[in-house]
């Protein structure tokens, strides 16, 4: 079964992916990201991560999605033109540099991981949402505290930025 | 906690209370707190002369237990002087900015005050990473003199000033760190004595290398020709209480250094290098005499007059023998006090003309015959008449020049020539001749304020030139060590060498 | 050394006058003219009542008396003591520097007594006697060279005295800077002499110097010897610096008196024959002396004959009578040099002084074109100048006569030649004061001015001066000074007078036939000379050789090279240079900062490709 | 029928090199403010799925803790990011990257 699951929701994942990168309007860009999130969702739980799969689901593929989807509305952001104004190196060396980045990191993959780990649904159980919480609440009490406090000057920059732009 | 320590740290607690109190009442504050630093000061001057040879009022506690900086301080007789100097001149200093500073008065004289807190602990470091930052401690409110309070080019001649001691401060700092890897500590009288007895074992370049390092520092901030460049733009900027500061304490930091530090440390490099270094400081002094006499704006030709008197300084202690010198370091006094006293005698006429060009001036004796009187002393004494205090340094110098090598004193002495050239004909410019109308107009005679603020250096400059033995002999005493020291050095070293 | 005598208190000496200048200077503007003048010439007149009183008291005076009053600068091996001696040469000194100054101070009070800064004039001529006086007193060379630095600073202030005007206060620059020149060669020989002596004390360096043997060719002790003499020629006014002196006349007279011709231009006699010990054994430099005497006085001579201005006559005539004193010194007689110092003074001062009466008389004429007939106008004093004159032309038995024939029987001795040259330049200095002398007191009068005769206090100075000048010749200072020069025992040839006699009154004769007889002549001989008449006239242009040779090209060189070039061209250049390539650098990388996101953005690719290049290529990264 | 061949953890990670590299691609090809963005949060993604692999190889619980927080600020980095952009658009009407270059010098 795992094979079959993997390879459906890695294909789903890497198609909306270049479907994401190549749109020319956000809308599209931004649903074919909703579905690289949810496929890779799905991974998580392959890899026995039922928590993180789960706050995938809600946190990035519903709130923070949600939130681009918004401001690409409130923008009425249309399909970007097409001849434009650009760095050399990014148009020139762009794709090259694209390319040697997937070999090189490719290349090191390999290197570092022989074929037969594999990876088997249920071998790992500790990503329950138990073993997380109980993680999260003694091991990491003290960065998880200071992500509420980052979250919160996150809300108030928002709400300092919102504000400036009402007056 | 001893006198020395209340010395140093007094001029910063009155900067701290400086900035607390009203603006309005800033100066009488100033004045005030200055005063007591310089009585306090003045209780220096018996346990040093008693014993001048060795640290009076030593404190030696740990400051940063990592790396190993130590708060050491203590003066001889080799310091003592410039402490004096530095605590007298600031009073005066506030007195003169009294009613030449009008913007951001508070800030001004708290600037001041750092400045002596930085100046002062200079003065009295015996740790190497102390005295490193007390050196970097004066340019921060001399940055600010020059920037805010200054003239038109001011933001040019400030940050042209920074650069250049910066330059010189960092490759220092380099020199100490290096030293620290070597002997494990920043202070100075134990690497002294580490070097001294051969358990820091330096290599002939490495010793080179240092010594540069330090001096090129030092030589900047003298300034050493050719590296003086900043000086004439640094004081053609700066408000009047600023040159005062600057020429007669600042410079007085380099020259300080230079004994202090790289001939005991560093005496090999230092005799090996003597030849040259006594090469720039002739060219400086001949240089500086000649071109200071060409210039039309009356801070630019004191402040290359500067550069020609502190090339003497540098001469006599490269002369490595006792009057060189005794006369290098007198004359480090000397010069602080006359030309610590023309910058403030040109900053009068400024105040009243608003010129700095000698061609603004003319016929000034006639209208202001006081200050005439007085700029005349100090043009004499500038330019080394007997009986006032340039002569015995100038002198000591010489005669130690003659006696290292008799071709350097032939050289120096015609800057002697240059000195009187240059000043006196810029006194008959100013002074001498028919009143024009505006002068008529504007300059007045000088008044009380400023004629106490003048009258303690006019003073010193008789005093230290008909009685110099009460000052010269601490400082004898110091050098003497200093001398034995580096000697003591060389000669091991050319023991170990056979 | 010490004698045996208690101590004299010498120091109130020179400290009598220095309190009549603090008195003055403080206070001299709330005392009113008569304090000043009462101080003034009383602490001066005090100063010469107490060296009669020790020179009395310490008669016969074989040996230096000296008195040491403490450490002035001490450091290693050098030890300046504040310490005074007084022997029979200081003895000589003193009593013409303070003689002479209380009746030239007296003089004053009466010559300045309409001018402004009346109590600044005093100051500075007290000032000048606390000086002169440290300077003949001192028992080293540093203390001497005080008092040397000090004369000529009151020399400066004097002479640049009337400060609103421009020719005086550049003379005083030029009397000052030359000085210096003169200084530089007098602080190297000290230098020298310590290096050489280990000390500066009179006693111990001749002590030493006379152990020594003299030197064959050029050593050390000739290199101190004639850096010695150059800054003799500084102070007193020898070839080639005796350039200022002329010009120091825009001083007033009785400084001209004072300083410019009785006490401070023979200070540069006084240190050389003090130095007598270092100048036996360095036979170069002694006959480096006598040449540079011999030719100052020809030289001085023949431009006094061409002068029209009263005071400059006098003053190359002083050049002159100084080259003089440096010949003799030259020869080896400095009792003779001293000699002449004395009555030089005693008949110059009475000149200038005189010179002075007159230009007083004539609300301050000063060319002698503008004068004539003033002997019956102003009678005393003519008759008082009348007796300097026959002082200075060397007429027996007058006082310029006994030093002069002193010093041409030692130029004889030395070399016979020379004594010739001294003969002719006898004839021309008999020549030019009488030419003065002719031209202001005989004849028509051509002025406009109405003369009147000075007060008593000006005339009563003139009338002393005019008895020494006549009698000053038997005060036998040859003899007094034996314990100090020994007498050579040169043979007295009345030939050898005669000619130098007869040599002063042809030049007497002559100028009484050129000026009085037929007063047309001289200017057809000057325009029959044409050119060399020019030359002499104009100073022999040297002057403008100097401005041309070594001022302009000096202050011009400074500006356009040292200044301009060198200092804000190479080496400020270098350090702006180094901020302007710093401003390059940072333009050019300026240029990576585009502002553009995307272009940042395949920076950090690249770079992180490289870094991921490098993990590879190194292997590293496994987990 | 065999069952298949169990999926080596190297297509994770090499699933997730390409979803990072299609981020970096989107980042440099993209004009759009708001597209670029979202590549940044792909490429966050990628991470993520390299970290919750490396948890299961490690067999340990961290790595998604690590995953966890990466969210957390993913989600306060939108709420800035978006502020911002809102803001640049207010001010520049538009949300072409290439228009915005006024940090320079």
């Amino acid at each position: 079964m795992d094979p079959i699951l993997f390879a459906i929701f890695a294909g789903i994942a890497v198609v909306c992916g270049i479907v994401m990168v190549t749109q020319r309007h956000p809308i599209a860009s931004a649903l074919s990201l909703i579905g690289v999130m949810g496929s890779l969702a799905v991974l998580y739980l392959l890899l026995g991560a039922e928590f993180i799969a789960a706050a995938q689901v809600i946190v990035y593929a519903g709130a923070i999605m949600v939130l681009f989807l918004f401001v690409i509305m409130l923008l009425n952001a249309g399909a970007e033109p097409k001849p434009l104004r650009s760095s050399y190196l990014a148009g020139f060396l762009g794709v090259p540099m694209v390319l040697a980045l997937m070999g090189l990191l490719g290349y090191l993959v390999k290197r570092s991981f022989p074929l037969d780990v594999t990876v088997r649904f249920g071998d790992f159980t500790g990503g329950s949402a138990k073993a997380v919480g109980d993680a999260l609440f003694r091991k990491y009490l003290l960065p998880f505290e200071v992500t509420s406090v980052l979250v919160l000057i996150a809300i108030l920059g928002a709400v300092v930025l919102a504000r400036k732009e009402m007056d | 906690m001893n006198l020395l320590d209340l010395v140093i740290f007094l001029p910063a607690v009155a900067f701290l209370l400086l900035l607390l109190i009203p603006a309005a009442s800033s100066r009488q504050a100033a004045l005030a707190l200055s005063i007591v630093i310089f009585l306090a000061s003045l209780g220096l001057i018996g346990p040093v002369t008693a014993n001048p040879a060795a640290y009076s009022f030593e404190n030696n506690i740990p400051w940063i237990e990592t790396p190993n900086i130590r708060y050491h301080t203590g003066i001889d007789g080799l310091s003592l002087w410039l402490i004096i100097l530095s605590t007298l001149l600031t009073p005066l200093c506030v007195l003169i900015s009294w009613n030449y500073i009008s913007h951001r008065v508070k800030e001004f004289y708290a600037f001041l005050l750092l400045l002596e807190f930085g100046v002062v602990g200079v003065f009295a470091a015996l740790d190497l990473f102390l005295f490193y930052v007390f050196w970097e401690v004066t340019l921060v409110p001399m940055y600010f003199l020059i920037g805010i309070w200054g003239h038109d080019r001011r933001i040019y001649a400030t940050v042209k000033f920074f650069l250049y001691t910066m330059a010189g401060s960092v490759l220092m700092l380099a020199a100490i760190l290096y030293l620290y890897t070597q002997g494990g500590t920043f202070d100075y009288t134990v690497l002294t004595k580490l070097l001294q007895e051969g358990r820091i074992n330096l290599s002939h370049n490495a010793e080179i290398y240092l010594f540069l390092a330090f001096f090129i520092a030092f030589a900047i901030k003298v300034p050493l020709w050719p590296l003086h460049t900043w000086l004439p733009d640094a004081h053609v900027e700066a408000p009047t209480a600023g040159s005062v500061m600057l020429a007669s304490v600042m410079l007085k930091m380099g020259c300080y250094g230079i004994v202090r530090f790289c001939l005991p440390m560093f005496p090999g490099a230092a005799r090996e290098l003597a030849p040259w270094i006594a090469g720039f400081a002739l060219v400086g002094i001949s240089v500086g005499a000649l071109v200071a006499m060409v210039q039309p704006n009356m801070k630019k030709l004191v402040a290359y007059s500067s550069v020609s008197h502190l090339g003497f300084v540098v001469l006599g202690t490269f002369a490595f023998n006792q009057q060189g010198l005794d006369g290098a370091v007198y004359q480090m006094l000397n010069h602080g006090v006359s030309t610590g006293a023309l910058f403030m005698l040109v900053g009068f006429l400024y105040e009243r003309q608003h010129s700095l060009e000698i061609k603004a001036y003319g016929g000034v004796a006639t209208v202001a015959p006081k200050l005439a009187v007085i700029f005349m002393i100090t043009t004499l004494a500038s330019i080394g008449l007997p009986l006032l205090n340039n002569f015995v340094g100038e002198f000591l110098v010489l005669q130690g020049a003659a006696i290292a090598n008799f071709r350097w004193a032939v050289f120096a002495a015609l800057g002697v020539i240059f000195s009187a050239c240059y000043m006196l004909w810029m006194y008959q410019r100013t002074f001498l001749g028919k009143t024009p109308h505006d002068v008529e107009h504007h300059v007045t005679d000088i008044n009380t304020r400023e004629l106490v603020a003048v009258a303690p250096l006019v003073i010193l400059m008789v005093w230290m030139g008909t009685a110099a033995g009460g000052f010269l002999n601490p400082i004898s005493a110091a050098n003497a060590k200093i001398l034995e020291q580096s000697k003591a050095r060389v000669e091991m070293r050319a023991a170990n060498a056979r | 050394m010490h004698s045996l005598h208690s101590s004299q208190s010498l120091w109130l000496i020179p400290v009598l006058p220095l309190l009549g200048f603090l008195i003055n200077g403080l206070l001299g503007k709330r005392l009113g003219k008569g304090a000043v003048s009462l101080v003034a010439v009383g602490t001066v007149a005090a100063s010469f009542a107490w060296v009669l009183k020790c020179i009395s008291a310490l008669m016969p005076l074989e040996h230096s008396h000296i008195e040491t009053y403490g450490t002035w600068i001490a450091s290693g091996a050098l030890n300046i003591p504040v310490e005074l001696a007084i022997d029979r040469l200081t003895a000589v000194m003193l009593l013409v520097v303070t003689g002479i100054g209380s009746l030239i101070h007296i003089y004053a009070t009466g010559y300045m007594s309409h001018e402004e800064g009346y109590e600044r004039f005093f100051a500075y001529l007290n000032l000048f006697m606390f000086f002169m006086l440290t300077l003949v007193l001192a028992n080293n060379y540093l203390l001497l060279f005080v008092g040397w630095e000090g004369v000529g600073l009151c020399s400066y202030l004097l002479i640049g005295f009337y400060y609103l005007k421009l020719s005086a206060t550049n003379a005083g620059n030029k009397a000052f800077i030359v000085n210096r020149i003169g200084d530089f060669g007098f602080s190297l020989a000290m230098f020298l002499i310590f290096v050489h002596f280990g000390s500066l004390s009179f006693p111990a360096v001749f002590e030493k110097a006379k152990a020594l043997s003299p030197e064959s060719g050029f050593g050390w002790l000739t290199a101190i010897c004639l850096l010695l003499l150059v800054g003799a020629t500084g102070k007193s006014a020898q070839v080639p610096l005796y350039v200022w002196l002329p010009d120091a006349m825009e001083g007033p007279t009785p400084v001209s008196a004072l300083i410019h011709a009785a006490t401070m231009v023979t200070a540069g006699v006084y240190m050389v024959a003090r130095s007598a010990a270092l100048f036996v054994n360095a036979p170069i430099a002694m006959e480096v002396v006598a040449y540079v005497g011999l030719i100052t006085a020809v030289l001085a001579a023949t431009i006094g004959i061409t002068q029209f201005d009263i005071k400059k006559v006098f003053a190359y005539s002083t050049v002159s009578q100084l080259g003089y004193m440096f010949l003799a010194l030259g020869c080896g007689a400095f009792s003779a040099g001293i000699f002449h110092v004395v009555t030089h003074a005693f008949f110059k001062a009475l000149l200038f002084l005189g010179a002075g009466s007159v230009i007083h008389a004539l609300e301050g004429e000063q060319d002698i074109r503008h004068m004539g007939g003033l002997r019956s106008k102003i009678p005393v004093t003519f008759l008082t100048l009348a007796c300097a004159w026959v002082a200075i032309a060397g007429v027996p038995p007058f006082s310029g006569f006994h030093s002069k024939d002193e010093i041409l029987l030692a130029a004889h001795h030395h070399h016979p030649w020379m004594y010739w040259v001294g003969v002719i330049t006898a004839g021309m200095t008999a020549f030019y004061v009488s030419r003065c002398m002719f031209m202001t007191f005989f004849g028509e009068y051509r002025g406009h001015h109405h003369p009147h005769e000075s007060p008593w206090v000006m005339t009563g100075p003139l009338a002393v001066l005019a008895v020494l000048s006549l009698a000053g010749g038997y005060t036998h200072i040859p003899q007094f000074l034996e314990p100090v020069f020994p007498l050579k025992g040169g043979e007295h040839d009345s030939t050898l007078v005669a000619i130098s006699v007869a040599a002063g009154l042809a030049g007497i004769a002559l100028a009484w036939f050129l000026y009085v007889l037929s007063p047309e002549t001289p200017k057809s001989i000057a325009s029959a000379l044409g050119g060399l008449y020019r030359a002499v006239y104009n100073k022999y242009y040297v002057d403008e050789v100097y401005y041309g040779t070594i001022v302009h090209p000096l202050v011009d060189g400074s500006k356009s090279i040292l200044w301009k070039g060198l200092d804000a061209g190479i080496v400020d250049g270098a350090v702006n240079g180094a901020g302007t390539l710093a401003r390059m650098i940072g333009g050019i990388t300026r240029r990576f900062q585009t502002g553009n996101i995307r272009s940042y953005a395949a920076w950090v690719v690249l770079g992180s490709l490289l870094v991921l290049a490098a993990m590879t290529a190194m292997g590293g990264s496994s987990l | 029928m065999p069952p298949p061949p169990p999926v080596p953890l190297v297509a994770y990670l090499t699933l997730s090199a390409i979803l990072f590299v299609l981020g970096v691609a989107g980042f440099l090809i993209r004009k759009n403010l708001i597209t670029m963005f979202m590549s940044i949060e792909l490429m966050l993604n990628a991470v993520n799925l390299s970290f919750v692999s490396f948890s299961y190889h490690l067999k340990q619980t961290d790595g998604h803790l690590f995953t966890f927080f990466v969210m957390v600020v993913a989600a306060a980095e939108a709420a800035v990011g978006l502020a911002i952009i809102l803001t640049v658009f207010k001010n520049r009407a538009t949300l072409m990257v290439d228009e915005v270059d006024s940090l320079k010098l």
